[in-house]
C-alpha cells in the first residue's frame, strides 16, 4: 500500500479516531466507511479555528468576522466545484446532505407554480430509478409520484449486481420525465455506466440525475464529463463534517427550477404577498447554511485533492482485490455483487450461511473491534431482489489497510466457530 | 469480552436447538410480527387451557441469534404457565430490554430469560430480543378475546 | 452585572473569539447574536471530541462508534425536550435550522396524499403571519398559498413596534388552517403575547406556530406552557453549532402529517412501489443527521442551563434598560420597536437621520471593531412598513458588557462626525 | 485605518456634494435601478450627441454614501466625454469591483474613480459602488438602440 508517493500510515496518523481504543483495549479497525466517513484532524482543526477565531453568520454581515466566514464559506464552494469539475461555481448548492439534495430535485417536479414544461409532472409521466438505489434515492420519487400522479418505474439488477440494461429503450421513453439512479452503489460496490442511460434520456428529453454519494468520495468525478443534469452527494461520506452536503445541477435547470425551501437570503425582494428570489445557488439555500460545516468540507476536498483521487481509487481497488480474494477463502461466504474488482468500488457486501448479519456484526465488534455494517444498508429493495433480509458490509477508504481485511477475515472465522 | 455479555452461553445453545420450534395445531390464535428494519419475523401460536393455563406456545420465524433464542426462551417460560404468570415474564423482560443497561434484572421472574440482560445494553438489538415477546403479549391477548 | 452568580467576565471567558483582535489591533465588540451566536468552548470541544473519538453514523450502526454516536445523538435530543418541557422526547425533530423546520410545517399542508382534515390547504383556506416575520415565516407560506390557491393574510404592526390584533376575530377565523407568528421579534425585539392568538385560533380550528428563533436563546421558553401546536427555532443562535435547527410539535398533529423529505431512516420499510415510514421524530430525519451539530447543540443548552435561562434573561433585560437609554441620547437615532425594555428582548434597531445604514455599520466596525448588522435583516416588509430601507441593529447576548454599549455609542458619534 | 481604504475623502466629498444630481431633460433614455437587498435605489437619464458624445448624465437615488459617491463620479467623468470612452471607464471601473480586492486598478482610465478600489475588499458593497454604473450602462443601450 505504499507505492509511490501515497503512504497509507502517514495518512492513518491524519485521523485522531483511527489510534483510539475500544472499551476491553481492542483496537479499532474502521470498515464502514461507505456508511459515514472518519475526520482527518485537517477537518477538525479548520472547524474548530472557524469557530475560535472567524464565526458569524455569512453574506448577511458587513463587519469583518462576517466578511471571513462569507469567504470561507464561498471558497468551500469554490473548492467544491473545482473538486467536481463543475462548469460554475453557483452550480454548486449546499444542502444537509445527499438526501436533502435528491429531494430538492423531486420537489422541482409537479410544482404548480413551474411553468417549465421540463419540470411539469403528471399522470402519464414517468420517473425511472433502479432496483439497487439507496432509500434517499428511492423514497423522494416515490412521493413525488404519490404527489402528482405520476408512473415510477425501475431498472432490474442482474445475478451479477449489474444494473440490468436490457430494456433501456423501452424504460426510458417520451413519457419519462427524469431518469435518476446511483453512480456506484453502496451495497454491491458496482459502478454503473452513465453513457448508455444518459444518450437514451437526451433522445427522449428526459433529465437525468446521479446519486453520486459513493462516487464522489472514492473516485475523481468529473460532471462536466458524466454530462448528467444533477449530482448529489454528501460531505460525511467523504472525509468531511456531518450536516452538509452538495447538489451540484446545470445552471440553466437550476436556474428554472422553483424556489423549494423558503426563507432568509434566497430572496431578491419580500413583500407581504410575493416575492422575487435570489440568483443560484442562493435561491436553494434558504435559512442560515451549514457554514462551518461548509467550510470542513472545504478542508476535507483540500486534503483528497492533496491526497490525490486516482491515488485513493489505486489504494481502494487494491483493497478491493485484496478483499475479494480474502472474503473468498472464508467458507460459503457469498459476496453481494460483483465479485472482480472491475468497475466496482470498495464495498464488499455477503452473506455466511445460517449466521445473520446482525449476529456477524456484533461478534466482529465485539471480540476484535471490527466495525462493519450489517442490514439492508438503506436498500432494501436491492435485498429483496436477491432474496435476503441483510448482509454485513466491509467498506474501504483511503485510511483503510490490507492487515484490517486480513483481521475482518480472522473475526470471520471466529464467527463460524461460535455458531458452528 | 464484551460479546460474552451479549452471546451467553444459554443463547447460543438456544439459538442453535431451539426448543419447541415449529407450528403446531390446535391453536387458538396466530400472529405474525415482523421487525421491518432487520428483516426479522416471526410467526406465533397460542393453546390456552382451562384456568388460564398455556398450554402451547409454537411458532417459526427467522433472524439473528437474538432473536430465535428469545423465541425459543419465551417457548419454555410460558407452556406450560398461566397467562398470568406468563405475562408478568412478559412485563419484566419488557423493562429489563428498555432499561439501556440500568435496570437490575430479577432473576426470580425472568428465570432463563435473565441471559438476555446484556442485550439492553444494544439498543438496536432490543427489538430482536422482543419480536417474539411482543407477538406472543399479542397472540394471548386475542386468544382471550 | 454581576449580581448573584452571574458572571459575564467569567462567561466571556467561555468564548474563545470574544479575545481575538481584528486586523489593525481593534478589540472585537460583538453585538450581533441576533444573527448568530458565538459558540463556547465547551461546544467547540464536545464537536471535536466527537469527531476525535466517538464519531460513527447514527441508527444505522451497531458497532461502539455507532452506539456511542447514537447514544449521545439521542441524548441531545432528550437534552433539548427537556430545555424546552417537550412533553415527550419524540416531539423534537432535528432539521438544519429554523428555516427547514418552518417549510417542513409548511410543505405538510395541501399535500394530496395526507387526507388529515387539519393539513388540507386549498382555495378558500386561509394562512396567517404577520408583518414582523423574518422572511423564514413569510416565504415558505407565499409559496404554499401559491402551490395551494389558499390566501395568506398577516397582523399589522403598530407604531410601537407591536402586534396590532385589533382585527384578531376578522384575520383568525374559520377559513383560518394555520396561524404562524414570531415568538420574539428579531428587528424590534417585541416578545408577542401568545394567549389570545391561540385562543381564538383553539375557537376556529386552526393551528398555531411560533418562530422561537430568537425567544428560546433568550429566556425560559416551555412549549407546554406556551400551548402552540409547532415550535421552531435554530441551533446556530443559542450558542450551538450551525447546520442544526429545531422543529418541536405535538406528537399526534406530527403523527398525522405526512413524511416531508424522503430517505434513508425516515422508513419503516421500503418497496420498489411503495414504503412505509418510522414513527416520529425519525420520519422527519433524511438521511445522515447532522450528527456533531446535534450533540454539539446538546453541549449548548447544557451550558445555557448551567448559567440558567433565567440569569440570561434578565442579564440581557440589564443591557436593554442600559442601551436604551444609552441610545436615547445619540442625536436623531430613531429606535424601530418599543423604547422601554417592558416584553422586549435585547435587540436594538435603529436610524440616524441621513446617515444609511451601511455606512454606519461599516465605520462601527472598521474604526472600532463593533460587530453590528445592518440592513433589513431579513424583515423587509417590516421595514416596508416603517417607510425605511434598512436599520442598524445591535443585539445582545449573555456575553455582552455595558462596557461595550459604551464602545457602540461612542463609534455612533464617530460616524455622525464623519458625516457631519 | 481600514475604514480609511473605503471612505476616501474623496467619496465622502462626493456624497456630501454630489455632483450633477438631479434629473434633466432633455434625455434620450431613462431607467431605475434597484439594489433589492440593501434598498439602494438610483434613477438615471442620458443624453447623447453627435459623434457619440454624452451631453448629459443626470441623476436621483438614495442609499448609502458608497452607491451615491458613485453616482456623482460617474456623472463627472461621462458628462462631455464619448460613448465609446466612458463605457471603457465603466468596463475597468467593473473589473476592479468584482476583482475581490485582487486588481490593480488603472489609474489612467479611471481617473477619480479609483478612490473605490478599497470597495473591491467588501463584497457586501461592491453592488452599491455598481448600482450607477450598470444603469447608466444600461441607459447608454437604451439610448443607442
Ligand atoms: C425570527 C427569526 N426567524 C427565523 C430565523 C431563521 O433561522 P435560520 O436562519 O437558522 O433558519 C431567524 C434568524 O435568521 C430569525 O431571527
Ligand atoms: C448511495 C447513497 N445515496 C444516498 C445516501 C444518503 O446520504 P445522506 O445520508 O448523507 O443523505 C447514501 C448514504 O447514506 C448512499 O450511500
Amino acid at each position: 500500500m505504499t507505492d509511490g508517493m501515497f503512504d497509507v500510515d502517514r495518512i492513518r496518523k491524519d485521523f485522531p479516531i483511527l489510534s483510539r481504543e475500544l472499551p476491553g483495549g481492542r483496537p479499532l479497525v474502521y470498515l464502514d466507511s461507505g456508511n459515514s466517513s472518519q475526520k482527518p484532524a485537517q477537518v477538525i482543526a479548520t472547524m474548530r479555528e472557524e469557530m475560535e477565531r472567524h464565526y458569524s453568520n455569512v453574506g448577511r454581515a458587513l463587519h469583518t468576522l462576517g466578511a471571513e466566514s462569507t469567504a470561507a464559506y464561498e471558497a468551500a464552494r469554490d473548492k467544491v466545484a473545482a473538486f467536481i469539475g463543475a462548469p460554475g461555481r453557483d452550480e454548486v448548492i449546499f444542502t444537509k446532505n445527499a438526501s436533502e439534495a435528491l429531494n430538492l430535485v423531486a420537489y422541482s417536479f409537479g410544482n404548480p407554480t413551474c411553468d417549465d414544461e421540463r419540470f411539469r409532472m403528471g399522470p402519464g409521466d414517468e420517473i425511472v430509478i433502479s432496483e439497487m438505489e439507496h432509500h434517499s434515492n428511492i423514497v423522494p420519487w416515490q412521493l413525488l409520484a404519490q404527489r402528482t400522479g405520476a408512473t415510477l418505474r425501475w431498472f432490474p439488477v442482474t445475478d451479477e449486481g449489474r444494473l440490468d440494461l436490457s430494456r433501456l429503450e423501452e424504460l426510458v421513453n417520451e413519457r419519462t420525465k427524469i431518469v435518476s439512479v446511483v453512480h456506484q452503489s453502496n451495497v454491491l460496490g458496482t459502478v454503473n455506466p452513465v453513457d448508455g442511460i444518459l444518450a437514451r434520456a437526451r433522445q427522449v428529453g428526459a433529465l437525468m440525475m446521479l446519486d453520486a454519494s459513493q462516487s464522489v468520495p472514492h473516485r475523481a468525478v468529473d460532471v462536466a464529463a458524466l454530462g448528467a443534469d444533477f449530482v448529489a452527494f454528501t460531505g460525511h461520506k467523504m472525509l468531511g463534517p456531518s450536516g452538509i452536503g452538495v447538489l451540484w445541477g446545470r445552471h440553466d435547470l437550476l436556474s428554472a427550477m422553483p424556489p423549494f425551501l423558503g426563507g432568509g437570503e434566497m430572496i431578491e425582494a419580500v413583500w407581504m404577498d410575493h416575492s422575487t428570489f435570489a440568483p443560484v445557488p442562493h435561491k436553494f439555500e434558504a435559512g442560515t447554511p451549514p457554514i462551518v460545516e461548509a467550510i470542513g468540507l472545504g478542508a476535507a476536498v483540500d486534503y483528497l485533492t492533496a491526497v490525490g483521487m486516482d491515488e485513493v481509487l489505486r489504494h481502494e481497488h487494491e483493497l478491493t482485490v485484496y478483499g475479494l480474494k480474502a472474503l473468498s477463502e472464508v467458507p460459503g461466504l457469498r459476496i453481494i455483487g460483483p465479485t472482480t474488482a472491475e468497475d466496482r468500488g470498495g464495498v464488499l457486501s455477503f452473506t455466511i450461511p445460517d449466521i445473520h448479519p446482525h449476529d456477524v456484526g456484533q461478534i466482529l465488534d465485539d471480540n476484535f473491534g471490527v466495525a462493519v455494517r450489517v442490514g439492508h444498508h438503506c436498500a432494501r429493495p436491492l435485498h429483496l431482489r436477491f432474496g435476503i433480509p441483510a448482509t454485513t458490509r466491509a467498506s474501504f477508504y483511503l485510511y483503510n489497510t490490507t492487515d484490517e481485511i486480513d483481521a475482518l477475515v480472522r473475526g470471520l472465522h471466529h464467527v463460524q466457530k461460535v455458531f458452528g | 469480552m464484551i460479546a460474552e455479555s451479549l452471546y451467553q452461553e444459554l443463547i447460543l445453545e438456544h439459538y442453535k436447538h431451539p426448543q419447541g420450534r415449529g407450528l403446531r395445531d390446535p391453536y387458538d390464535a396466530e400472529v405474525h410480527h415482523v421487525n421491518p428494519t432487520c428483516g426479522d419475523e416471526v410467526t406465533m401460536r397460542v393453546k390456552l387451557g382451562d384456568g388460564g393455563k398455556v398450554e402451547d406456545v409454537s411458532y417459526d420465524g427467522q433472524g439473528c441469534s437474538i432473536s430465535q433464542a428469545a423465541a425459543s426462551v419465551l417457548h419454555e417460560l410460558a407452556t406450560g404457565s398461566t397467562v398470568g404468570h406468563s405475562l408478568e415474564v412478559v412485563e419484566e423482560f419488557t423493562r429489563l430490554m428498555q432499561g439501556r443497561g440500568q435496570v437490575e434484572p430479577d432473576e426470580d421472574v425472568l428465570g432463563d430469560a435473565v441471559a438476555f440482560a446484556g442485550v439492553a445494553k444494544f439498543p438496536a438489538r432490543v427489538k430482536c430480543a422482543l419480536l417474539a415477546w411482543m407477538a406472543y403479549k399479542d397472540a394471548v391477548a386475542r386468544s382471550s378475546a
